[in-house]
């Protein structure tokens, strides 16, 4: 089975895609009417949506800092989003995405101009095949921005997977369970930071950071195409 | 424990006024009629990795409904038939009176309204669920996922779990040795058979106006609000009062004609669902 | 097994009764000590008790209404009150027959007079042979004039079923599960209102109307009972 | 976590010095001894679906236990053993201290300690209890509910489960093919085999007295209770003290004593359900 | 099986104690850096973890009494100290063994000195080789007294038995499955007071004075320990 | 969900002026290198009746392992492999912080690094657990009891974890005829099969400084750390970044390096462990 996924003669995946290219990506902003901003954002399959409630008053009295905003946020899947359904009570890995996806939005808003409130942020998996993180906070922060709130800057999302050996950009879930490692990386390009990183399987030095420089690279170009369906909104507002 | 809301958003009553001074000219603010619900959109085939599913918007409210199935052991007491199971979730996003957590009291009254009304007709064919008599059968769940609410989550789920399972494809499978049934996922056997459409139609109740189609305003300054199903015949297969203002029985009879009415509305988008479908 | 509990060449049903003829009913007030008012009532076997505590403080501050009283409905089944015994947790039947038995009440109740507190009812089914709802209902709305509670009206309650194409009064456990139709229906019949309406089964539209007069006849003999049985106990008190 | 009981109503000194000058008299606010439990009265078969049932009024406080059974698999380690399985709630309509939700610590002391009483003595016969040796045996439920919270729900609520565990009919049942037990609810096969008769005695300790079955206002004023659970031959089958304050070890051999002789009227009303059962 | 843990013919149990011999016993207080106060128990092979925290602000600002201090305790089982593996989940059990030693401890410690504060106990049963609670209750008052807080008395606890008709004290878990008596007993010996008392099993009058007497005897020597390793702590601490 | 801390104690301006002035000189406030774990102690075998444990002291971080086995089914798509479960508690004792109840995100995320560690390596040799092939395996649970938490939870725990495993010895078992598996609790069969070695290095980025083990003072004014996983041939076989602070790509480098070199600390306790084991 690995050798059906793996890199084909050609140097091409199971997909037809090159090592360092990603799936089909599409952005849209303002996609709820209530939510405060909200973003759905497709990876090829993997669809998300996220909505952005806030700044507003905690339910809870007590869960206010006096300095800032609080961030809450939930990455959540539907239970139709996998293939054997998904019960809708948060399982472990939902519990630990949220908070991961949770840090590597925090620094990048400026909370410190709400303090005493909560800022929510609800990322909801609709279809699930590989990289829903990634697809998760590209969206997160699209929905962020298009509440108004203000950001330091932009966080894009990718994995880097290795398959037969070979380093590959966002891997799909075929790729994924067939792979030797997978290594998401979120970062804020325009801060020169990266605000998510993790490995799930085993790489070298060497290989992290080569992986790294790939999904930086890739996270570039999404934090353009952010920009620019943000303005394509704002432009519509405006007119 | 049920509890009054106490967290509902004020609607001003100069705004209650507008609202009725329109109705009384027989209008909405969107310009629709008392009697007509909102722009209706359904999309069918929205997520390729579910056996079935549905987007619906009615006019902002957005309803997303999945369908999963899984191959399971049937009901003792009914050894040869599939099992049907209705979920509904208030996700957060859909509104910033949602929380996260367990479907809480209106989620459930949603979903089992729902059920109720597609299981006393028999809308979907539960005996052509089943793989191996007496031991296993499909187990078709229906997720439906509030996306954004803006009134009437009633109509709009009900037409998206009648799409979702109208677009439903069984998958493969396989019978191990063992006895164990092996779900081929992401082939496309047959369809599911869906015998009955069912509509429900939400009317409610403002000042001395039944309007169809709430939204969410209209919800919150409604006295209460009546929902009635129907199946394709027009027989009532459901019906549930939700709102704790109190209903005359002439309200009701008035309730029944309008909604039939409206039904057909909904009856004529599901047709095509059902006729785009194969 | 649908014919033994249809209607028989008599007219009459599997325990004798005619179609629009209730189960013996009982209804007594003040039965518990600690509560602010109680009702205990019963129909054939079905047997419900309801307890009132309040109007009183919140066990949560904020769960206040500054203009009225915030009223609470439980609807609990006592484990031993069904053939196969019930746990104890809320099931999702609960949790929605709660709902509606609070919407039942809510607008009876003066909740005007008591701003900033909640009025709490439990119902408690102890046995359940059909109609525990309309029981429940019936008993609630007993423990609420027992508590002296200021209301507009008493509310009773029974449910119509469908047996056999005829259209029966408060059925029992075993017309119910081979019943054509049951539609519970709740009144203030001194307001002419209908508090709670439900349908579960097929009917046509002359059946709903129909049916809704057979209940609401029923329902007015219900409430005539109740204000008997509260004015007895009154007499009680102050002699 | 236990926590402190922070939430207890305050009994005025006044009204507790009251208490004790009538006790310096020995007797209390009814008339009644401090060594005599209150008014009891026990009604077995009030429920006419359970397998079993008893209502127990002991003063103003009331509890009402339940029995169902049904067959199930017998734990791995007693193959040939029914299972018996005592569950208290306390169900909110019992006292203004009581909220809706799963059993809190009090609950679950009040079942432990009615458990604990009936499992060491054998006082129900689980070797009857067997359908088929190793594969089917009885669970027998005793569901607990203390409707009425006036005090010493150890004693009400044991009374409760011995009546009603003392007038429990087992079902007839039919074995399938398949191996599968079905029950025919509503038949009366044959009588629980009870074979011993157990009760509580609660005294509690107020002041410098030991009373017996102190009422809810008494329990609040006492510096702890002690239960002693007795067979009828008077063995001591159970111990507990609950509440914090201290106990003088020549307390505890009066309270042996003192609960002795009030065990008697408990055993006499149980043979009465006894005698009357048959 | 019986045979096995009784008691052989020099009068010994199935370790070689005597029936009025206690296991090794081992105390250590201080052990925990975060912690108010610590202390580990063993009885045997049996191993206690007590910590306390506080006086503190509760978390929850309604719990609170205006005039003296709550505690808080909860006995909790770790998941590797039984055979089979416990569920991390609070057992039945648990709490009912979290009221009692509580109940145990609550009024040797002079709470009325800290109104409006919380008190925490958490008692950790690291290994359960019989006698936990027990244990329990001696390491709680030794964390308690290690934290500093003014106590009337020091509570050792320790449980009494019945093997093959004879009273023994200190049950391990082989005799407390063979036995026919399971008897624990807390108390505070320069009070005279017995603070926890309960029973499992069934003991005649007699034999039920005869075991309190063997329990209070062996808990003076508990206290006597805890004492010296308290003042051995001191004098650490002074040096 | 996750909500952004806001119960951290507040550590005074002066006090992080003072580590970074000592940071600028290479050391810490023990002595030791910016770049050299706390003390280490493991003491593995301190539960006799656990089939394995250890407890592990990194300064006045104490974690306590305990390794138990049970009999059970495998996974269907592994039906030849045991099961290796990681789970973590933060026991209230540990911290002024952790509060009483199931795991919370941080417990959560430890638990799955170490697990995740362990399984893309295959540190635990799955295969060899297996009872009867398709029918019983070993499933090994490893408890990490947080009991003293003065920072680097991951680190003490990997360890602790590690450390348990190699003293993880199985008992001997019975297959019964009905094809049940008996534990024989208290026996010692064969040692668990360890075939690699993993260790997790947690760095945290302080001021300019990336600072090895730190406690958790360090912890809380730290922008974020970086736990990295190794195995004994030093390949990366996990990361995690921890904390909201963003970090730079040169960064990740240093850490890398920084941690490939304080492993060998690690390594080397866990190698003593190893050899002074059998």
């Amino acid at each position: 089975m690995k050798a059906k996924v793996g890199i084909d003669e050609r140097g091409l995946r199971h997909d037809g895609r090159r090592p360092d290219e990603m799936r089909p990506v599409s952005m849209r902003v303002g996609v709820l009417a209530n939510a405060s901003g909200s973003a759905m954002v497709e990876f090829g399959k993997t669809k998300v949506l996220a909505a952005v409630y806030g700044p507003r008053e905690p339910t809870q009295r007590f869960m206010v800092l006096p300095e800032k905003a609080i961030l809450r946020v939930r990455y959540h899947m539907a239970p139709f989003s996998t293939a054997e359904r998904k019960n809708p009570a948060p399982s472990r890995r939902e519990v630990e995405l949220s908070k991961v996806i949770r840090e590597a939005l925090e620094d990048v808003i400026i909370t410190s101009e709400y303090p005493r409130t909560v800022i929510d942020v609800f990322v909801e998996v609709l279809q699930a095949d590989g990289g829903t993180r990634a697809a998760g906070i590209t969206a997160a922060s699209l929905a962020l921005a298009d509440a108004g709130l203000p950001m330091k800057a932009l966080v894009g999302s990718v994995a880097v997977g290795k398959i037969s050996g070979t380093l590959v950009l966002d891997v799909d879930e075929t790729e994924d369970s067939a792979g030797e490692a997978d290594m998401p990386v979120a970062a804020a390009p325009d801060l020169g930071l990266i605000t998510l990183f993790q490995l799930n399987g085993v790489l070298t030095e060497e290989e992290v950071n080569r992986g790294l420089s790939m999904a930086l690279k890739a996270i570039e170009q999404l934090v353009a195409m952010q920009k620019s369906v943000l303005r394509q909104s704002y432009e519509v507002v405006e007119e | 424990m049920s509890v009054t809301p106490f967290k509902l958003p004020v609607v001003p009553a100069l705004k209650r006024q507008s609202y009725l001074n329109l109705y009384k000219r027989g209008v909405r603010e969107d310009g629709r009629s008392i009697r007509a619900p909102r722009q209706l959109e359904i999309k069918v085939g929205v997520l390729e990795k579910a056996e079935g599913s549905a987007l619906v918007r009615l006019g902002n409210t957005q309803v997303l409904a999945g369908v999963k199935v899984e191959a399971t052991s049937p009901f003792k007491d009914t050894p040869n038939q599939g099992v049907l199971v209705v979920h509904a979730e208030n996700v957060p996003l859909a509104s910033p009176m949602f929380e996260p957590g367990p479907p809480d009291e209106n989620a459930i009254e949603l979903a089992r309204v729902i059920d109720r009304s597609l299981r006393e007709v028999r809308a979907v064919d539960l005996e052509a669920l089943v793989l191996r008599p007496g031991e296993k059968v499909w187990n078709v769940w229906v997720d439906v996922y509030v996306l954004d609410h803006d009134g009437n989550l009633f109509d709009a789920s009900m037409l998206a779990t009648m799409a979702a399972l109208l677009s439903t494809e069984l998958p493969d499978f396989e019978e191990l040795e063992t006895g164990e049934v092996v779900v081929k996922r992401g082939t496309k056997g047959r369809r599911l058979k869906v015998d009955h459409s069912v509509v429900t139609v939400t009317t409610a109740k403002v000042g001395n106006y039944i309007i169809v189609d709430p939204n969410f305003e209209e919800e919150v300054i409604s006295d209460y609000r009546l929902v009635l199903s129907f199946d394709e015949n027009l027989r009532i297969v459901g019906a549930q009062k939700t709102g704790s203002g109190g209903m005359r029985a002439e309200e009701l009879q008035e309730a029944i004609k309008v909604s039939k009415e409206a039904s057909q509305i909904y009856f004529k988008a599901l047709e095509q669902v059902r006729g785009g479908g194969k």
